[in-house]
Protein backbone atom coordinates (compact mmCIF):
# COMPACT_ATOMS: atom_id res chain seq x y z
CA UNK A 1 0.00 0.00 0.00
CA UNK A 2 1.04 3.18 -0.69
CA UNK A 3 1.79 6.05 1.85
CA UNK A 4 2.50 9.49 1.66
CA UNK A 5 4.13 11.89 3.76
CA UNK A 6 3.91 16.02 3.74
CA UNK A 7 5.52 19.20 5.38
CA UNK A 8 7.33 18.56 8.34
CA UNK A 9 6.71 14.56 8.19
CA UNK A 10 8.57 14.52 4.71
CA UNK A 11 10.93 15.84 6.21
CA UNK A 12 11.39 13.72 9.06
CA UNK A 13 10.67 10.43 6.97
CA UNK A 14 12.96 12.47 4.23
CA UNK A 15 10.51 10.65 1.45
CA UNK A 16 6.94 12.36 0.38
CA UNK A 17 5.99 8.08 -0.95
CA UNK A 18 6.49 5.23 0.62
CA UNK A 19 5.30 1.76 -0.66
CA UNK A 20 5.02 -0.88 2.07
CA UNK A 21 3.60 -4.18 2.31
CA UNK A 22 -0.30 -4.19 3.36
CA UNK A 23 -1.71 -3.91 7.14
CA UNK A 24 -4.99 -4.34 8.11
CA UNK A 25 -5.56 -0.55 9.84
CA UNK A 26 -4.59 2.45 10.22
CA UNK A 27 -2.81 2.13 13.89
CA UNK A 28 -0.46 -0.24 12.36
CA UNK A 29 0.46 1.38 9.86
CA UNK A 30 1.52 4.29 11.91
CA UNK A 31 2.94 1.88 14.51
CA UNK A 32 5.16 0.53 11.61
CA UNK A 33 5.83 4.15 10.66
CA UNK A 34 7.33 5.02 14.12
CA UNK A 35 9.15 2.09 14.66
CA UNK A 36 10.97 3.13 11.28
CA UNK A 37 11.11 6.96 11.70
CA UNK A 38 11.20 7.04 15.68
CA UNK A 39 10.75 11.24 15.34
CA UNK A 40 7.55 10.88 14.51
CA UNK A 41 6.30 9.99 17.90
CA UNK A 42 7.30 13.53 18.39
CA UNK A 43 4.63 15.06 15.57
CA UNK A 44 1.10 16.39 15.93
CA UNK A 45 -0.39 14.64 12.77
CA UNK A 46 -3.77 13.18 11.20
CA UNK A 47 -3.71 10.51 8.78
CA UNK A 48 -5.93 10.62 5.79
CA UNK A 49 -7.46 7.18 4.01
CA UNK A 50 -7.84 7.90 -0.01
CA UNK A 51 -8.16 11.59 1.05
CA UNK A 52 -10.48 11.50 4.01
CA UNK A 53 -9.64 12.15 7.37
CA UNK A 54 -9.69 8.88 9.23
CA UNK A 55 -11.23 8.48 12.58
CA UNK A 56 -10.38 6.16 15.23
CA UNK A 57 -8.35 3.09 13.85
CA UNK A 58 -9.54 2.52 10.00
CA UNK A 59 -9.58 -0.69 8.11
CA UNK A 60 -6.96 -0.51 5.10
CA UNK A 61 -7.67 -2.51 1.56
CA UNK A 62 -4.73 -3.24 0.07
CA UNK A 63 -5.29 -0.71 -2.30
CA UNK A 64 -5.75 2.25 0.17
CA UNK A 65 -3.76 5.94 -0.24
CA UNK A 66 -2.57 6.63 3.03
CA UNK A 67 -1.56 10.00 3.84
CA UNK A 68 0.16 11.23 6.91
CA UNK A 69 -0.99 15.16 7.54
CA UNK A 70 0.90 17.19 9.78
CA UNK A 71 -1.22 20.31 11.41
CA UNK A 72 -3.03 22.70 8.45
CA UNK A 73 -1.81 26.38 7.82
CA UNK A 74 -3.81 27.20 4.87
CA UNK A 75 -5.38 30.59 4.97
CA UNK B 1 -30.42 32.03 -11.15
CA UNK B 2 -27.76 32.35 -12.97
CA UNK B 3 -25.08 29.92 -13.91
CA UNK B 4 -22.62 30.11 -11.06
CA UNK B 5 -25.42 29.10 -8.79
CA UNK B 6 -26.61 26.36 -10.40
CA UNK B 7 -23.33 24.50 -10.06
CA UNK B 8 -24.53 23.30 -6.50
CA UNK B 9 -27.65 21.75 -7.44
CA UNK B 10 -26.98 20.25 -11.19
CA UNK B 11 -23.30 18.96 -10.79
CA UNK B 12 -21.94 16.05 -9.53
CA UNK B 13 -18.38 15.82 -7.64
CA UNK B 14 -16.13 16.03 -9.84
CA UNK B 15 -16.61 19.46 -11.39
CA UNK B 16 -12.77 20.93 -11.03
CA UNK B 17 -12.03 24.97 -9.76
CA UNK B 18 -8.34 25.91 -10.25
CA UNK B 19 -8.38 27.41 -6.87
CA UNK B 20 -4.34 27.18 -6.42
CA UNK B 21 -2.28 30.11 -7.89
CA UNK B 22 1.03 29.59 -8.55
CA UNK B 23 2.82 32.20 -5.90
CA UNK B 24 1.03 35.31 -4.85
CA UNK B 25 -2.18 36.34 -5.49
CA UNK B 26 -1.76 39.99 -7.21
CA UNK B 27 -3.96 42.99 -6.94
CA UNK B 28 -4.60 43.30 -10.44
CA UNK B 29 -6.45 39.75 -10.21
CA UNK B 30 -8.52 40.47 -7.79
CA UNK B 31 -9.67 44.09 -9.58
CA UNK B 32 -10.64 41.73 -12.60
CA UNK B 33 -12.56 39.47 -10.42
CA UNK B 34 -14.52 42.08 -9.13
CA UNK B 35 -14.81 43.70 -12.59
CA UNK B 36 -16.92 40.16 -13.74
CA UNK B 37 -19.48 40.46 -11.53
CA UNK B 38 -20.65 43.60 -12.73
CA UNK B 39 -22.86 42.15 -15.04
CA UNK B 40 -24.22 39.76 -12.44
CA UNK B 41 -27.08 42.90 -11.40
CA UNK B 42 -29.06 40.45 -8.95
CA UNK B 43 -25.45 40.69 -6.53
CA UNK B 44 -25.79 43.72 -3.99
CA UNK B 45 -23.22 42.65 -1.71
CA UNK B 46 -19.51 41.36 -2.12
CA UNK B 47 -17.58 39.87 0.94
CA UNK B 48 -13.92 39.95 0.12
CA UNK B 49 -11.25 38.34 2.59
CA UNK B 50 -7.83 38.25 1.50
CA UNK B 51 -4.79 37.13 3.53
CA UNK B 52 -1.42 38.14 3.58
CA UNK B 53 1.52 37.04 4.72
CA UNK B 54 2.95 38.43 8.08
CA UNK B 55 6.37 39.64 8.60
CA UNK B 56 6.53 38.09 11.75
CA UNK B 57 9.47 38.30 14.04
CA UNK B 58 10.22 35.22 15.47
CA UNK B 59 13.19 34.28 18.09
CA UNK B 60 14.71 38.02 17.02
CA UNK B 61 14.32 36.90 13.04
CA UNK B 62 11.84 38.19 10.19
CA UNK B 63 9.83 36.17 8.45
CA UNK B 64 10.63 37.03 4.58
CA UNK B 65 7.94 34.57 2.98
CA UNK B 66 6.35 31.24 2.92
CA UNK B 67 6.13 28.26 1.02
CA UNK B 68 3.47 26.66 1.04
CA UNK B 69 2.53 23.37 -0.07
CA UNK B 70 -0.44 21.14 -0.45
CA UNK B 71 -1.57 17.77 -0.48
CA UNK B 72 -3.57 18.61 -4.51
CA UNK B 73 -5.85 15.79 -4.83
CA UNK B 74 -7.27 16.16 -1.27
CA UNK B 75 -6.93 19.79 -0.89
CA UNK B 76 -9.67 20.03 -4.64
CA UNK B 77 -11.92 17.71 -3.15
CA UNK B 78 -11.92 19.78 0.51
CA UNK B 79 -11.93 23.15 -1.34
CA UNK B 80 -15.18 21.56 -3.64
CA UNK B 81 -17.00 20.18 -0.78
CA UNK B 82 -16.82 23.37 1.39
CA UNK B 83 -17.86 25.52 -2.03
CA UNK B 84 -21.20 23.01 -2.42
CA UNK B 85 -21.60 23.40 1.85
CA UNK B 86 -21.48 27.39 1.31
CA UNK B 87 -23.82 27.43 -1.69
CA UNK B 88 -26.39 25.10 0.49
CA UNK B 89 -26.03 26.94 3.61
CA UNK B 90 -26.26 30.59 2.17
CA UNK B 91 -27.98 32.23 -0.26
CA UNK B 92 -25.45 33.16 -2.75
CA UNK B 93 -24.92 34.21 -5.81
CA UNK B 94 -21.36 33.22 -6.43
CA UNK B 95 -18.23 32.74 -5.03
CA UNK B 96 -14.69 32.07 -5.72
CA UNK B 97 -11.43 30.68 -3.36
CA UNK B 98 -7.87 31.19 -4.40
CA UNK B 99 -5.04 29.98 -2.35
CA UNK B 100 -1.53 30.14 -3.23
CA UNK B 101 0.71 27.45 -3.52
CA UNK B 102 4.50 27.89 -3.81
CA UNK B 103 6.18 31.28 -2.18
CA UNK B 104 4.47 33.75 -0.95
CA UNK B 105 6.55 36.89 0.19
CA UNK B 106 6.13 38.85 3.40
CA UNK B 107 3.29 41.83 2.70
CA UNK B 108 1.79 39.73 -0.42
CA UNK B 109 -1.54 38.04 -0.56
CA UNK B 110 -1.68 34.15 -0.63
CA UNK B 111 -6.08 33.66 -0.04
CA UNK B 112 -8.64 35.13 -1.75
CA UNK B 113 -12.24 34.70 -1.13
CA UNK B 114 -15.01 36.43 -2.66
CA UNK B 115 -18.82 35.87 -1.93
CA UNK B 116 -21.31 37.55 -3.37
CA UNK B 117 -24.87 37.64 -2.48
CA UNK B 118 -28.18 39.93 -3.26
CA UNK B 119 -28.02 41.16 0.34
CA UNK B 120 -25.11 41.56 2.88
CA UNK B 121 -25.71 39.34 5.56
CA UNK B 122 -25.46 35.90 3.57
CA UNK B 123 -21.84 37.37 1.77
CA UNK B 124 -20.63 38.21 4.92
CA UNK B 125 -21.88 34.84 7.02
CA UNK B 126 -20.46 32.82 4.22
CA UNK B 127 -17.17 34.42 3.90
CA UNK B 128 -16.19 34.15 7.41
CA UNK B 129 -17.39 30.53 7.45
CA UNK B 130 -15.65 29.62 4.42
CA UNK B 131 -12.48 31.42 5.41
CA UNK B 132 -12.80 28.80 8.69
CA UNK B 133 -13.60 25.67 6.46
CA UNK B 134 -10.25 26.26 4.86
CA UNK B 135 -8.09 26.77 7.82
CA UNK B 136 -9.13 24.23 9.77
CA UNK B 137 -9.84 21.38 6.68
CA UNK B 138 -8.15 22.01 3.70
CA UNK B 139 -4.14 20.01 3.56
CA UNK B 140 -2.18 23.32 3.32
CA UNK B 141 0.83 23.76 4.75
CA UNK B 142 4.07 26.33 4.78
CA UNK B 143 7.52 27.18 5.80
CA UNK B 144 7.82 30.37 7.27
CA UNK B 145 11.33 30.67 5.60
CA UNK B 146 13.49 33.74 8.02
CA UNK B 147 15.54 36.30 5.97
CA UNK B 148 18.63 34.38 7.20
CA UNK B 149 16.87 31.26 5.16
CA UNK B 150 16.49 29.09 8.18
CA UNK B 151 12.59 28.34 8.47
CA UNK B 152 10.37 26.62 10.70
CA UNK B 153 6.66 25.00 9.86
CA UNK B 154 3.56 27.05 10.35
CA UNK B 155 0.59 26.30 12.65
CA UNK B 156 -2.46 28.19 12.41
CA UNK B 157 -4.39 30.39 15.31
CA UNK B 158 -8.05 30.26 15.74
CA UNK B 159 -7.58 34.25 16.33
CA UNK C 1 2.35 51.14 16.01
CA UNK C 2 2.00 52.41 12.66
CA UNK C 3 0.80 55.98 11.55
CA UNK C 4 -2.86 55.20 10.50
CA UNK C 5 -3.75 53.71 14.01
CA UNK C 6 -2.12 56.24 16.12
CA UNK C 7 -4.85 58.39 14.44
CA UNK C 8 -7.56 57.65 16.74
CA UNK C 9 -5.53 58.16 19.98
CA UNK C 10 -3.97 61.50 18.48
CA UNK C 11 -5.90 63.19 16.26
CA UNK C 12 -9.06 65.23 17.41
CA UNK C 13 -12.36 65.50 15.60
CA UNK C 14 -11.46 67.56 12.43
CA UNK C 15 -9.00 65.22 10.93
CA UNK C 16 -10.62 64.93 7.29
CA UNK C 17 -10.93 61.77 5.61
CA UNK C 18 -11.98 61.96 1.77
CA UNK C 19 -14.85 59.18 2.24
CA UNK C 20 -17.43 60.48 -1.16
CA UNK C 21 -16.25 59.25 -4.69
CA UNK C 22 -18.31 61.02 -7.24
CA UNK C 23 -20.02 58.16 -9.01
CA UNK C 24 -18.58 53.85 -8.89
CA UNK C 25 -15.74 53.01 -7.54
CA UNK C 26 -13.77 51.12 -9.93
CA UNK C 27 -12.19 47.86 -9.51
CA UNK C 28 -8.97 49.49 -10.65
CA UNK C 29 -8.90 51.87 -7.38
CA UNK C 30 -10.01 49.00 -5.28
CA UNK C 31 -7.20 47.14 -6.95
CA UNK C 32 -4.37 50.10 -5.90
CA UNK C 33 -5.99 50.32 -2.17
CA UNK C 34 -5.12 46.78 -1.43
CA UNK C 35 -1.63 47.01 -3.15
CA UNK C 36 -0.31 50.12 -0.82
CA UNK C 37 -1.02 47.50 1.75
CA UNK C 38 1.44 45.30 0.91
CA UNK C 39 4.73 47.53 2.52
CA UNK C 40 2.23 47.20 6.05
CA UNK C 41 3.57 43.79 6.49
CA UNK C 42 1.87 43.31 10.15
CA UNK C 43 -0.78 43.03 8.17
CA UNK C 44 -2.27 39.52 7.96
CA UNK C 45 -5.72 39.66 7.18
CA UNK C 46 -7.89 42.08 5.17
CA UNK C 47 -11.90 42.15 5.20
CA UNK C 48 -13.37 44.14 1.90
CA UNK C 49 -16.92 44.83 1.76
CA UNK C 50 -18.63 46.08 -1.31
CA UNK C 51 -22.00 47.28 -1.79
CA UNK C 52 -22.81 47.00 -5.72
CA UNK C 53 -26.29 48.38 -7.09
CA UNK C 54 -28.60 46.05 -8.13
CA UNK C 55 -30.79 45.96 -11.26
CA UNK C 56 -33.55 45.16 -9.12
CA UNK C 57 -37.16 44.92 -10.47
CA UNK C 58 -40.25 46.72 -8.96
CA UNK C 59 -43.58 46.71 -10.32
CA UNK C 60 -42.20 45.68 -14.15
CA UNK C 61 -39.36 48.33 -14.03
CA UNK C 62 -35.90 47.67 -13.92
CA UNK C 63 -33.48 49.81 -11.75
CA UNK C 64 -30.83 51.23 -14.31
CA UNK C 65 -29.14 53.20 -11.55
CA UNK C 66 -28.97 55.05 -8.34
CA UNK C 67 -28.53 58.74 -7.43
CA UNK C 68 -26.74 59.21 -4.61
CA UNK C 69 -27.10 62.13 -2.48
CA UNK C 70 -25.46 63.74 1.69
CA UNK C 71 -25.85 65.80 3.98
CA UNK C 72 -22.21 65.99 3.46
CA UNK C 73 -20.83 68.13 6.74
CA UNK C 74 -22.92 65.53 8.91
CA UNK C 75 -22.29 61.80 6.83
CA UNK C 76 -18.38 62.94 7.17
CA UNK C 77 -18.95 63.59 10.76
CA UNK C 78 -20.46 60.29 11.06
CA UNK C 79 -18.06 58.67 8.94
CA UNK C 80 -15.01 59.94 11.36
CA UNK C 81 -17.17 58.83 14.59
CA UNK C 82 -17.27 55.18 13.03
CA UNK C 83 -13.63 55.51 12.43
CA UNK C 84 -12.53 56.66 15.91
CA UNK C 85 -15.09 54.11 17.20
CA UNK C 86 -14.00 51.15 14.65
CA UNK C 87 -10.06 51.26 15.84
CA UNK C 88 -11.22 51.58 19.83
CA UNK C 89 -13.58 48.28 19.17
CA UNK C 90 -11.48 46.19 17.17
CA UNK C 91 -7.20 45.54 17.46
CA UNK C 92 -7.19 47.20 13.88
CA UNK C 93 -3.95 47.94 11.42
CA UNK C 94 -6.20 50.22 9.02
CA UNK C 95 -9.49 50.75 7.93
CA UNK C 96 -10.50 52.88 4.53
CA UNK C 97 -14.16 53.39 3.89
CA UNK C 98 -15.50 55.39 0.26
CA UNK C 99 -18.44 55.75 -0.73
CA UNK C 100 -19.81 57.08 -4.12
CA UNK C 101 -22.13 60.16 -4.41
CA UNK C 102 -24.29 61.30 -7.63
CA UNK C 103 -25.09 58.21 -10.12
CA UNK C 104 -24.08 54.59 -9.70
CA UNK C 105 -25.00 52.31 -12.48
CA UNK C 106 -26.56 49.03 -11.97
CA UNK C 107 -23.66 46.60 -11.37
CA UNK C 108 -21.56 48.94 -9.91
CA UNK C 109 -19.62 49.57 -6.76
CA UNK C 110 -21.08 52.27 -4.29
CA UNK C 111 -19.77 51.32 -1.32
CA UNK C 112 -16.05 50.39 -0.27
CA UNK C 113 -14.76 49.16 3.14
CA UNK C 114 -11.91 48.30 3.57
CA UNK C 115 -10.17 46.99 7.21
CA UNK C 116 -6.96 45.27 8.05
CA UNK C 117 -5.21 44.02 10.74
CA UNK C 118 -2.80 41.26 12.28
CA UNK C 119 -5.29 38.17 12.55
CA UNK C 120 -8.82 37.18 10.74
CA UNK C 121 -11.18 37.97 13.82
CA UNK C 122 -10.70 41.70 13.99
CA UNK C 123 -11.18 42.82 10.53
CA UNK C 124 -14.31 40.09 9.87
CA UNK C 125 -15.99 41.35 13.62
CA UNK C 126 -14.81 45.37 12.54
CA UNK C 127 -15.84 45.72 8.80
CA UNK C 128 -19.28 43.73 9.50
CA UNK C 129 -19.89 46.44 12.11
CA UNK C 130 -18.82 49.65 10.45
CA UNK C 131 -21.10 48.28 7.58
CA UNK C 132 -24.04 48.03 9.72
CA UNK C 133 -23.25 51.88 11.54
CA UNK C 134 -23.50 53.64 7.91
CA UNK C 135 -26.46 52.03 6.34
CA UNK C 136 -28.24 52.83 10.29
CA UNK C 137 -26.49 56.24 10.56
CA UNK C 138 -25.22 58.04 8.20
CA UNK C 139 -27.09 60.27 6.33
CA UNK C 140 -26.92 59.30 2.69
CA UNK C 141 -30.29 59.37 0.31
CA UNK C 142 -30.57 56.93 -3.14
CA UNK C 143 -33.35 57.43 -5.44
CA UNK C 144 -33.50 54.51 -7.84
CA UNK C 145 -33.76 55.20 -11.20
CA UNK C 146 -36.04 52.94 -13.58
CA UNK C 147 -35.07 52.47 -17.17
CA UNK C 148 -37.60 54.76 -18.24
CA UNK C 149 -36.60 57.65 -16.22
CA UNK C 150 -39.45 57.05 -13.30
CA UNK C 151 -37.92 56.58 -9.81
CA UNK C 152 -38.21 56.32 -6.35
CA UNK C 153 -36.53 56.49 -3.18
CA UNK C 154 -34.41 54.09 -1.75
CA UNK C 155 -35.43 52.57 1.40
CA UNK C 156 -32.48 50.28 3.29
CA UNK C 157 -33.37 46.44 4.90
CA UNK C 158 -31.43 44.95 7.34
CA UNK C 159 -30.30 42.26 5.01
CA UNK D 1 -33.12 79.70 11.96
CA UNK D 2 -32.11 77.54 9.20
CA UNK D 3 -33.72 74.47 8.16
CA UNK D 4 -32.40 72.15 5.88
CA UNK D 5 -34.21 69.26 3.35
CA UNK D 6 -32.95 66.15 2.34
CA UNK D 7 -33.85 63.39 -0.42
CA UNK D 8 -37.99 63.20 -0.88
CA UNK D 9 -38.13 65.53 1.90
CA UNK D 10 -36.56 68.12 -0.14
CA UNK D 11 -39.03 67.51 -2.84
CA UNK D 12 -42.31 67.69 -1.00
CA UNK D 13 -40.87 71.28 0.08
CA UNK D 14 -39.89 72.39 -2.73
CA UNK D 15 -36.75 73.39 -1.31
CA UNK D 16 -33.04 72.20 0.09
CA UNK D 17 -32.78 75.07 2.54
CA UNK D 18 -35.43 77.43 4.14
CA UNK D 19 -34.80 79.93 7.02
CA UNK D 20 -37.30 80.63 9.74
CA UNK D 21 -38.24 82.96 12.45
CA UNK D 22 -36.34 81.14 15.99
CA UNK D 23 -38.61 78.66 17.77
CA UNK D 24 -37.78 77.72 20.98
CA UNK D 25 -37.78 73.63 19.88
CA UNK D 26 -37.59 71.04 17.67
CA UNK D 27 -41.70 70.08 18.08
CA UNK D 28 -42.04 73.62 17.34
CA UNK D 29 -40.08 73.29 13.94
CA UNK D 30 -41.25 70.22 13.18
CA UNK D 31 -45.46 71.75 14.00
CA UNK D 32 -44.53 75.08 11.59
CA UNK D 33 -43.37 72.82 9.08
CA UNK D 34 -46.37 70.43 9.00
CA UNK D 35 -48.57 73.16 8.51
CA UNK D 36 -46.60 74.95 5.70
CA UNK D 37 -46.16 71.83 4.12
CA UNK D 38 -49.58 69.40 4.88
CA UNK D 39 -47.48 66.21 2.73
CA UNK D 40 -44.86 66.52 5.63
CA UNK D 41 -47.31 64.59 7.79
CA UNK D 42 -47.19 61.27 5.76
CA UNK D 43 -42.97 61.35 5.65
CA UNK D 44 -41.33 59.34 8.23
CA UNK D 45 -38.44 61.52 9.11
CA UNK D 46 -35.50 62.37 11.92
CA UNK D 47 -34.35 65.60 12.78
CA UNK D 48 -30.52 66.71 13.10
CA UNK D 49 -29.66 69.88 15.17
CA UNK D 50 -26.38 71.17 14.67
CA UNK D 51 -25.59 67.71 12.77
CA UNK D 52 -26.58 65.57 15.53
CA UNK D 53 -29.63 63.32 16.00
CA UNK D 54 -32.14 64.66 17.94
CA UNK D 55 -33.72 63.10 20.40
CA UNK D 56 -37.69 63.78 22.18
CA UNK D 57 -38.01 67.37 21.80
CA UNK D 58 -34.84 69.47 21.75
CA UNK D 59 -33.97 73.02 22.92
CA UNK D 60 -33.01 75.22 20.11
CA UNK D 61 -30.68 78.25 19.71
CA UNK D 62 -31.43 80.79 17.46
CA UNK D 63 -28.27 79.69 15.29
CA UNK D 64 -28.79 76.34 15.44
CA UNK D 65 -28.76 74.52 12.06
CA UNK D 66 -32.25 72.22 11.80
CA UNK D 67 -31.81 69.36 9.28
CA UNK D 68 -35.10 66.79 8.21
CA UNK D 69 -33.59 63.71 7.62
CA UNK D 70 -35.80 60.99 5.73
CA UNK D 71 -34.77 57.07 6.19
CA UNK D 72 -30.93 56.30 5.29
CA UNK D 73 -30.39 54.26 1.90
CA UNK D 74 -26.36 54.50 1.74
CA UNK D 75 -24.27 51.46 1.20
Amino acid sequence: MMLKFFGQLAEITGKTELSISPEENTEAVINKMKQQFPKLKEQTFQIAVNRIIAKDNQQLEPDSEIAFLPPFAGG
Amino acid sequence: MDATNGISKNMTARKKHNVFIEGAISPAFIADSIAKHSTKTNIGAHDIFLGQVRKDEINGKNVYAIEYSTYTEMAEEKFHEIREAAFSKFDLTCMHIYHSNGIVKAGEISLFVFVSSAHRNAAFEACRWIVEEIKANVPIWGKEIFEDETYQWKENTNK
